[in-house]
């Protein structure tokens, strides 16, 4: 399956509803494990993603993604910034002449994010959901199970980067903030999937 | 929560605001950015290297209140606990570029090393010669493979002493970095929490402490320690902090530094006593402490705390800490 | 109570020894008292008017880090909130006169006053000759015979700052004394606490207040307010600050000083919030703000709060406010 | 009636011990209306008493008020130090030739504590308990119930010298700090004289 520019901007649209909606639970889930801002972070790129296609509405695939990407990137600062930043820039990049299948759409992304975080899954970051994710939909069976799944394994992990990391075990029991905002990108992807 | 705010969105911007028109001698504001830069006219006969940090706000005075002559020359605040964007170091970093090239200091945290390596990237590819240092001197945290490695703290303010000092006497960029990284290798801190601090978008503590309890090994951001232990007189509190921090120390022989930080919420006077303290534990194990310094220098919001950093620090190094110079906060 | 501290009748002796061992060069103990004189190789070649100030402990750094080149002679610290003893003042007194004679920079109260007095006229009988004067800024307490007068709070250490330099440059006692008592009669002050302060021997703090409450006008020793209201956003508190202090201002033309003080326990970031609001309402009354500072410069202990303090300054007052002078704490 | 120095040494030490008994009370006196450290400072000046009469033994009464008024001087600080100092000090001159009454010798205390506080009865001082003491010693009366009387028209006052004079019509209703370890000076006093 593809996602065409209606429905891909529908998804971001969808993302920017349901951050704005969880900020304070998202920032409940960084201060027992990090520093407590991630949901006021992720919010404050959310509004500069509405702001961005609000002075100029995004008319390709790429410019969707490479848009949402510098709203992150100029407007989220600490670790999720440059994280969600990278992973649409990269997107981006690769949409620019052909689309793609979402399955390799969003491994791409989640190899920006092992580049950029210099990590890998099952160190408690959003790659535990954005991989796992990438290979369901690889897999075809890619569905709100994986997301609960994948919360689920990342929840039981002990943190080996990011601020959780500093915890050690006790890390282990809490939802990783970065990996709640991430299953909202992927539920607001399922929802314009029409899953 | 209890703050004196406006909205919690135009904190940040706010105070920078704050900061620079009471400053305005000093330091002035990048246009679209919370960036600070030196205002004085020093700076802009001079040539030498720019050295520039930044990080969350709610650490201040770090790291605006250390640019100036002799110091940071321009600093970047990001917002409350979060690392500044790429956009506005790559902006400070142009500011202060005098063709000599720049020197990042970073505190160790993945959203900082992220943001200022994006920054980077930026300014390299306008061909400026940019070096990173990264502050890791919290031994609270071990240096392993299984984290993020040991964290940025109050030695930061040491190492952007002696770094820019080091700038102003002409030092050139790799010997610069070389120096930082010299010194960050031999900065160690460790702190306590007596009161978390309240994140403004969070609205209450961070974590909850008994009225007779402390944290041992707290960061700069609510991230919590490694034991809670009930509350000590101050010089048992310096013994023990002393004895783990010279622990890291394979060689005790020279001289040494030490910054008695306070957390933001805790008054001078119980810095002062814990000072004496660590004062008297040094000299009952025969430390020489040629330098020391007290006071709230990096901070955490309203956090009840302390922190000890101990410096092996040689001659030239004190000299460096004890050169004055031209900031609002140092 | 949760200090850093040991035993509570040891907490001034321990933080002044703190405060002196980690500031040799600027500082000394006189022997036998807690009262701090300078240190430095200038004060004992220069023959100035010697300042000499002092009060209880407790509103660090206030007066002892306010000692050098520049500003005070001499601080003599008392117990937490209580004045110093007569014969510690007069150790003070002696240790700098310098043959031109002594100020007294006192605080208004009786405990302060009282006390001063007596170390006068112990040194008047060694033919020192005094001059004292009493620094009654805070503009919440009413100047009436029915009180004791209003109280010295935030404005010392602007008063300290500019008599300090006068010194410095020579001025002889009697004009000094003039000039601080203009220098008093045009400085006003006013405090809000968030959260009183917690005496060490009582162990809780002077006053609750709930969890969305402030109190207008209070003193730096918890003494009450005149009034308790809700929490309001810095911008409004800004506004109604400088609306009451610049009322005491019959002639509004002029320049101006600014002072934002952080009562202890209040970060920063706050503190410069609220400079920039009241930059604001200056810059909308179109007053002239010719000189700022912000930062725990008069603190009650960990008291949550802050205080404006504006004084009326000519050039010549902004210029002494500008000053470099070498301290621990300006 | 006249103190002799065996019982003017008794009082004193009484008063020592009343002050050692009841100095948090004195801290929370003037934690109300004050600043909280009366009984601390009080405390101290009471140390310092037994510490120099440890020294040397005072061996006539002048010597013996001089020895608390310069204790009291040089430890308590603070507005008491230089108010009991005075009082004291200027009992101790009087004494230097001749006994004298005890209402005299409360008078003379009274009247340095209005010399040196610039102040009067009636302020919300010490000078409350004082004034009407020493006068119901001229007139013969002096029992607990002057004492008792003397506090309670003292609580209803309101303060114009000192630092509960900032709270105005607030400090109503409060006993005065001062006036309380002056009742318990005197009621000392009154176990010595064996009333
Ligand atoms: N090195 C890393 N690699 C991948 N993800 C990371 C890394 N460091 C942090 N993260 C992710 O970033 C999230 C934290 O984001 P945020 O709270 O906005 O930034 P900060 O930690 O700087 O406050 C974490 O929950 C985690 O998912
Ligand atoms: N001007 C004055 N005249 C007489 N008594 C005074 C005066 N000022 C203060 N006092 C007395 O001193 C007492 C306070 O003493 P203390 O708490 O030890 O000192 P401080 O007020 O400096 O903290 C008051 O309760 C009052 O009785
Ligand atoms: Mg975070
Ligand atoms: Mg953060
Ligand atoms: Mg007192
Ligand atoms: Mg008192």
């Amino acid at each position: 399956m593809k996602l065409e520019l209606v429905a891909a901007k529908k998804w971001i649209n969808l993302f920017v509803e349901k951050i704005e909606d969880n900020k304070s639970e998202l920032n409940e889930l960084d201060t027992a494990i990090g520093d407590g801002d991630h949901g006021t972070n992720m919010d404050r790129g959310a509004k500069a993603i509405t702001d961005s296609f609000a002075k100029k509405d995004p008319d390709n695939l790429s410019d969707l993604y490479k848009t949402t990407a510098f709203a992150m990137i100029q407007k989220v600062g600490g670790a999720a910034g440059p994280l969600y930043g990278t992973a649409f820039l990269d997107m981006s990049k690769a949409v620019k002449t052909d689309n793609l299948e979402l399955s390799d759409l969003i491994q791409i992304g989640s190899d920006g994010l092992k580049r950029r975080g210099e990590s890998d899954v099952c160190m408690k970051t959003m790659i535990d959901v954005w991989q796992p994710i990438a290979t369901a939909m690889k897999n075809g069976n890619f569905n709100q199970q994986t997301i609960n799944e994948a919360l689920n394994e990342n929840k039981a992990m002990v943190a080996t980067k990011g601020r959780a990391s500093y915890l050690e075990e006790k890390s282990k029991g809490h939802i990783d903030p970065g990996s709640q905002s991430s299953a909202y990108l992927f539920e607001a992807l399922l929802e314009v999937m029409g899953v | 929560m209890k703050k004196i705010i406006n909205d919690v969105e135009n904190i940040v911007p706010e105070m920078i605001s704050g900061l620079v028109r009471t400053n305005k001698n000093l330091v002035r504001q990048i246009d679209g950015t919370t960036a600070v830069v030196r205002n004085d006219a020093k700076f802009n006969e001079n040539k030498q290297v720019g050295v520039v940090s930044g990080g969350g706000s709610g650490h201040e005075p770090l790291h605006a209140g250390y640019v100036g002559d002799g110091m940071l020359s321009a600093a970047v605040a990001g917002e409350v606990f979060t690392s500044p964007t790429p956009d506005q170091i790559y902006e400070a970093i142009k500011a202060v570029d005098q063709g000599q090239g720049v020197l990042l200091i970073v505190k160790n945290y993945s959203g900082d090393v992220m943001n200022f390596d994006m920054a980077k990237e930026m300014a390299e590819a306008d061909d400026i010669k940019i070096a990173t240092i990264v502050v890791d001197d919290d031994i609270s945290v071990k240096n392993s493979e299984f984290t993020q490695g040991k964290r940025g703290v109050a030695g930061t303010a040491l190492v952007e002493k002696v770094v820019g000092a080091a700038a102003r006497s002409g030092m050139n960029l790799d010997d610069l970095a070389k120096l930082g990284q010299n010194v960050i290798d031999n900065t160690k801190t460790i702190g306590i929490a007596l009161h978390a601090a309240t994140v403004p978008a969070v609205g209450h503590p961070g974590f909850e402490l008994k009225d007779d309890e402390i944290e041992y090994g707290i960061g700069i951001h609510n991230e919590r320690g490694y034991a809670i232990e009930k509350i000590k007189p101050s010089k048992e509190l310096a013994h023990e902090l002393v004895e783990k921090i010279m622990d890291e120390f394979t060689d005790k022989s020279g001289s040494y530094a030490i910054l008695v930080n306070g957390m933001g919420g805790t008054p001078l006077m119980e810095q002062y006593i814990f000072a004496n303290d660590v004062l008297n534990e040094m000299s009952s194990k025969q430390i020489d402490v040629e330098y020391s310094k007290v006071g709230n220098l990096v901070t955490s919001l309203d956090m009840q705390g302390i922190s000890l950093t101990i410096m092996k620090a040689d001659s030239e190094w004190i000299k460096m800490l004890q050169e004055p110079v031209t900031t609002i906060a140092w």
